[in-house]
């Protein structure tokens, strides 16, 4: 009775610990744009010398006008931002923000230079 | 003797000349696996030179049970990369390994050009890591196939495979677009599962399938009744009995005049028609007709395998010494065009499933020739959008 | 009545009379899947013929207590040899079969010398080391077919212009010589290889007229019993090689009769997967990897070949799509499986 | 002092070959030290699991067990399923040994219960039970899955909606164990985290052997009825023993995979026990026994031999297509030479104690060729 106790109870702990490894691991798309967005009536124009790095990824450039894709895994992520002004000063934004299992990210850079709340969509994502 | 001095004063002109600093590594299979692959690297050798003699072409070869070396694989491809001078590697066909051992070659040789001539693994996986792919085009050959059938007069339409070669991708989906053209034409379209060759009852054993069954499909079906099969050692059996007993035969799954027909039908080659394809093609031309396979059966006039390994070859030279672009479609047909004189191509693109057009992987196809009756046309064939969708 | 039928069963053990009844329904669904019966009827003899004698070549080694022969492929080299040896020197017809076979029987004994010495060497350990002899057998012909100075036009590859092809026809020359010999044919579809199948008897007529010679007595002992055969004044070692060189031979010959058939010689890796289905079939005939007989063979080859043939073709017609081959590998290889392990127990409850 | 000499080279015959071939060979293949190096490191981080799980079948006497495929076959599974719900990292890499470990217990199970009844064939059984299951394995992953177990990955999955593609891209988890804890000597990498694994593999061997259970399979492997007799359950013990074993080469494909970065979904398994099993005879193991140095100098000598060979055998004959043959032909060949080999030494060591035991009696001793 004890032992069939003991080995439920592992049981247990193991599947639990594979939902814990489920969730650290589970890859999550993040699309980042470098895009011109209309919010709110306001035009947020896209960005020159833009690079950026999620996690801890390389640093990917990323041009006007183009969408790039990351994928990075589990809960909590952070988002790094350097953007190379016309004058040589650099700016770096960092953001965290984290991911519910089935959810992808689309970041918008203009959103988020200009500090606006939405910078950040959260869709929900099938492969 | 004459050939040696030929040869050597042709080394000699490349070193010279080219001063040739860089090396191209080929991977090839076997003489047993794919023969015309092997012999487009010899034709390179022929032009360029091996590196131990002086030349600039590395030419190695991967197992012939390549779908269970992976490994061997992997390490004959990287094992290219350990040459400081290797700029550019082919591999023709690029069997699954291929794109692991090309990520290792980019971690440690950025610089260096790699080229999938037709890729087994998975498409997309397969244009993430190359710098160009090229295919057989199986999504509009899937028409074409069954569309010159139809045009011969073909009213049943039979697919021979196996289990392990419907889970490639464009196997798979050239079946499926297969069968809705055999549809859309009014033509019966039978899936036929046979052994594969590979199993435990090996290459003998397949064929012997194949042997026995063919006449029996032909009386169910009626004679005219076109036959395809995807895998190679099953052609042979199949051809020779389509030339006994009726039934058509467009082409081969990499079709080539050396692909089946010589060894179905006991062709006998003089010495003067040895790497000569005209040649060949006639030979085997005269043979089909005098078996009485006029206007049946059919093939592509110059070997896909040949002809990819050696323009590919010749394509990455021609980048590497600057004078054209890695992903330019029509350099790349030039260089088609140099071991294929007078044969019509035509090509596209690879769409993903996300509708990117991958411009780095090329699927290509050659014009249908039927023995007895020339060319068929089909690269001037307009393959219906529809087709294009067919998942 | 009841007793002789117990004793039936008690000879032909449970696995071979369920395997035979499996094949048997085979045969029966064939008319309601729209398959001809005579015509499968013919395959499966033909392709009982062509193998039989590859099968017959397992009994002196099993016999002399070597094993199961999983080297085949070494005997079937030989064959390919004399195979290919006859097509240069262009012998036809019944003529060329013959110098085929005349030719390999010399390398087959030279190859077959030397295999069974290694083998004398490694007593306890046979089949292992006989697999990687096969192998690397395969492979060093390999290197040979491609660099040996054959010349005929028939053989050679159409671009390179030198060695061998991985496939020759052996159309022009022996095609279907023993098949077509007394060949019986019963309608359009149904047809007896006469010649192929006396051939087959006349191999076992002359195993079983060695077994019954000094030497071949002397062999059984060995297989039987080392020690014991020793202690009677017995060469252990030249009998073992004995047997060897002769189930080589025998590969040899086989190969060649199945490639008259086939139509085909195929060099490169087609010896490769020879030895797997022989070895299978003559387990399923009920051998061990200490007894076989010529019944054995009988039996595990018709079995073996027939599920074989009748499985795909039989499945293709019921459920047509390429899922047939997966389902072949479960039924066959299941069979198989069944067949081993029910020997083995049914020998454990009778000593 | 001649007699020494000779009985060193008797027992070490095996490795002087290889060390002999390696030596004329590597030169020839043109191949730098780097490079070979660091393709050794590669290939003793990727193999050594698969290898070792063979070793527990042996103290049980049940030969070399080919049913490692099953296991094999198991942990390609947790593999997809990982790669389906898209779990990357090390994270994914252990989820998916999770995932293995039952299926590897059911089919060692069933290979166990099948072996049981097929005692002093197992070798030929596991090899033929391998075929089987792998047609059982192809009716699952290309008919079942995306039908009746749920796939959704695109990437995976067919375009006709159901079955496994041919190749998986497991770039997902690509390398994470080898690169987890990276070490770089010179130009060569090091996979310590893969290393340390087979160390825990190694004294978990270690200590199983002293635990009742192993000295009950060692019994076993000596005599199975005398083990019978002293009330040893046999037929339990023996299941139990290719249980871990087919546990074992289900995480040791893992850690295979992960190297190699892709999977052939219905190939990747098929060769496991053919290669494992020669890596493991050329180190001087035998059917009956096997150590854990065998293991490694055997999987250092057996892919010493699959790297250089092909292009010495190119350069030395001048093709590119003798290559691969001459390879085949020279790691079977050296196999069986190798086995060969071994056999006679032993042979001779019997011998030799034979006629020691035989003076020692006083007895005239005609020496026995």
């Amino acid at each position: 009775m004890k032992k069939n106790l003991i080995r439920t109870a592992l049981l247990l702990l193991l599947i639990i610990f594979s939902f814990f490894l489920y969730s650290t691991g589970k890859i999550h798309y993040v699309f980042i744009d470098n895009k011109t967005v209309t919010s709110e009536d306001k035009t947020f124009s896209a960005l020159d010398n833009v690079s950026v790095f999620v996690d801890k990824e390389d640093s990917v450039v990323i041009k006007k006008r183009i969408r790039k894709q990351f994928s990075v895994s589990g809960k909590n992520h952070k988002i790094t931002v350097t953007i190379k002004d016309n004058d040589g000063t650099e700016i770096l934004i960092e953001k965290k923000f984290s991911l519910k299992l089935s959810e992808k990210a689309i970041i918008s850079i203009p959103l988020l230079y200009a500090g606006e709340e939405n910078w950040i969509e959260k869709e929900k994502f099938n492969p | 003797m004459k050939k040696v001095i030929l040869m050597i004063s042709l080394l000699t002109l490349c070193i010279f000349v080219l001063g040739a600093n860089f090396h191209i590594g080929i991977v090839t299979g076997t003489v047993s696996q794919s023969e015309d692959d092997l012999r487009g690297a010899e034709q390179l050798i022929k032009e360029y030179g091996e590196v131990a003699n002086g030349g600039i072409i590395q030419h190695v070869t991967y197992p012939d049970q390549f779908m269970q070396e992976m490994e061997t694989t992997i390490a004959q491809i990287v094992g290219l990369s350990d040459d400081p001078l290797m700029k550019a590697i082919v591999v023709n066909q690029a069997v699954p390994g291929t794109v692991e051992a090309f990520r290792r070659i980019r971690e440690r040789r950025p610089d260096i050009l790699l080229i999938a001539g037709n890729p087994h693994e998975d498409p997309g996986m397969i244009a993430d890591v190359s710098d160009l792919a090229i295919t057989p085009d199986n999504v509009a050959r899937g028409y074409l196939i069954v569309k010159a059938a139809n045009m011969l007069g073909a009213d049943t339409f039979v697919h021979i495979s196996f289990p392990r070669h419907m889970s490639y991708e464009l196997l798979s989906r050239r079946r499926d677009i297969m069968r809705e053209t055999a549809k859309d034409l009014g033509m019966k379209f039978v899936d036929m599962g046979s052994p594969d060759p590979t199993s435990d009852i090996g290459i003998a054993g397949a064929q012997q399938f194949i042997l026995e069954q063919v006449p029996t499909w032909l009386e169910t079906y009626g004679k005219n009744t076109a036959f395809f099969c995807t895998n190679d050692a099953h052609t042979e059996p199949l051809l020779k009995r389509i030339a006994e007993l009726g039934g058509y035969f467009i082409e081969a799954d990499l079709p080539s005049p050396t692909m089946g027909y010589p060894g179905a039908l006991g062709i006998v080659f003089t010495e003067n028609e040895k790497g000569n394809w005209p040649a060949i093609m006639k030979k085997v031309e005269s043979e089909v007709i005098r078996r009485g396979g006029k206007g049946r059966m059919g093939t592509w006039a110059f070997s896909f395998g040949f002809s990819t390994t050696a323009a590919l070859g010749e394509h990455a030279k021609r980048v590497i010494e600057g004078y054209s672009d890695i992903t330019d479609f029509d350099s790349v047909m030039e260089s088609y065009e140099k071991y294929t004189p007078g044969a019509g191509w035509n090509g596209s693109y690879y769409v993903d499933a996300n509708g990117v057009d991958r411009e780095n992987f090329i699927l290509v196809y050659q014009d249908t020739y039927v023995f007895g009756k020339g060319y068929m046309g089909m690269t001037s064939i307009e393959v219906p959008e529809k087709y294009f969708d067919i998942q | 009545m009841k007793a002789k039928f117990a004793e039936f069963i008690e000879n032909a053990g449970w696995p071979r009379i369920i395997i035979g009844l499996f094949l048997l329904s085979l045969f029966i669904m064939t008319p309601f899947v729209g398959l001809r019966i005579d015509n499968s009827l013919t395959d499966v003899i033909v392709r009982f013929g062509m193998n039989s004698v590859l099968v017959l070549s397992m009994v002196p080694m099993v016999q002399a207590g070597t094993g199961l022969n999983f080297g085949l492929p070494l005997g079937v080299v030989a064959g390919l040899i004399g195979a290919v040896t006859s097509i240069e020197i262009g012998t036809k017809g019944f003529l060329g079969f013959l110098t085929a076979i005349l030719i390999a029987i010399p390398f087959a004994a030279i190859f077959g010398y030397g295999y069974g010495k290694l083998l004398n060497k490694v007593k306890g350990g046979e089949m292992m080391i006989a697999t990687y002899v096969g192998f690397s057998s395969v492979a060093f012909m390999s290197i040979l077919w491609l660099i040996l100075p054959y010349k005929s036009p028939d053989m050679i590859w159409a671009y390179g212009g030198s060695g061998l092809r991985t496939t020759i026809s052996v159309e022009n020359y022996w095609f279907n010589v023993l098949n077509d010999f007394l060949k019986i044919k019963i309608g359009s579809h149904f047809e007896i290889p006469t010649g192929m199948i006396l051939f087959f008897a006349l191999m076992c007529l002359i195993v079983w007229l060695f077994f019954r010679t000094k030497t071949g007595t002397a062999i059984t002992a060995v297989g039987a019993n080392q020690d014991f055969a020793r202690a009677a004044g017995i060469n252990v070692d030249k009998m073992r090689t004995i047997s060897v060189v002769f189930s080589t031979i025998l590969a040899a010959v086989g190969i060649v009769v199945y490639q008259q058939s086939f139509g085909f010689i195929q060099l490169y890796l087609g010896p490769f997967y020879m030895a797997f289905p022989t070895v299978a079939a003559i387990l399923l005939g009920g051998a061990s990897v200490h007894k076989a007989t010529i019944t054995n063979v009988l039996i595990g080859t018709f079995l073996f070949q027939g599920i074989l043939t009748m499985t795909p073709s039989v499945i293709n017609n019921i459920i047509q799509t390429d899922m047939s081959e997966t389902i072949r590998i479960i039924v066959s290889n299941g069979m198989i499986l069944y067949a081993l392990t029910r020997t083995v127990k049914a020998k454990k409850v009778k000593s | 002092m001649n007699k020494n000499l000779k009985k060193f080279l008797i027992n070490n015959a095996v490795p002087i070959i290889f060390i002999v071939f390696s030596i004329m060979a590597i030169p020839v293949s043109g191949f730098s030290s780097d490079y070979l190096i660091q393709e050794m490191i590669i290939r003793l981080g990727r193999n050594s699991f698969l290898v070792l799980s063979l070793l527990i079948p042996i103290i049980a006497g049940m030969g070399l067990n080919f049913g490692i495929v099953l296991g094999a076959m198991a942990g390609q599974i947790g593999l997809i399923f990982i790669t389906d719900w898209q779990v990357a990292g090390v994270s994914g890499m252990i989820l998916a040994m999770i995932i293995s470990t039952p299926i590897a217990i059911i089919l060692g199970t069933l290979g166990g219960l099948v072996l049981n009844k097929a005692k002093g064939r197992e070798m030929v059984t596991s090899y033929i039970l391998g075929f089987f299951i792998n047609g059982v394995y192809q009716l699952i992953v290309l008919y079942g899955m995306g039908k009746i177990i749920p796939i959704t990955n695109k990437s995976i999955l067919l375009p006709r909606g159901y079955g496994i593609r041919n190749a998986i891209d497991l770039n997902n988890i690509r390398r994470v164990l080898d690169d987890l804890i990276p070490l770089k000597i010179g130009n060569i990498s090091v996979p310590v985290a893969t290393f340390i694994l087979i160390a825990l593999l190694c004294l978990f061997i270690i200590w199983f052997r002293k635990t009742k259970l192993g000295q009950d399979m060692r019994a076993i492997g000596q005599d199975m009825e005398v083990a019978r007799s002293s009330g040893i359950n046999v037929e339990k013990t023996r299941i139990i023993s290719i249980i871990i074993s087919t546990i074992l080469a289900s995480y040791g494909q893992i850690i295979f995979l992960q190297n190699i970065g892709t999977m052939n979904t219905y190939n990747s398994h098929e060769q496991i026990g053919m290669f494992s099993i020669a890596a493991l005879l050329i180190g001087g193991a035998s059917v009956i026994k096997a150590t854990i140095p065998n293991a490694f100098v055997g999987i250092i000598l057996f892919h010493l031999m699959f790297v250089v060979s092909p292009r010495a055998g190119k350069e030395l004959i001048g093709q590119a297509q003798i290559g691969e043959y001459f390879r085949v032909f020279i790691s079977y060949g050296i196999i069986a030479l190798s086995l060969a080999l071994h056999s006679w030494k032993e042979l001779k060591e019997k011998e030799r104690n034979r006629t020691a035991l035989r003076e020692s009696l006083q007895k005239d001793g005609k020496v026995e060729s």
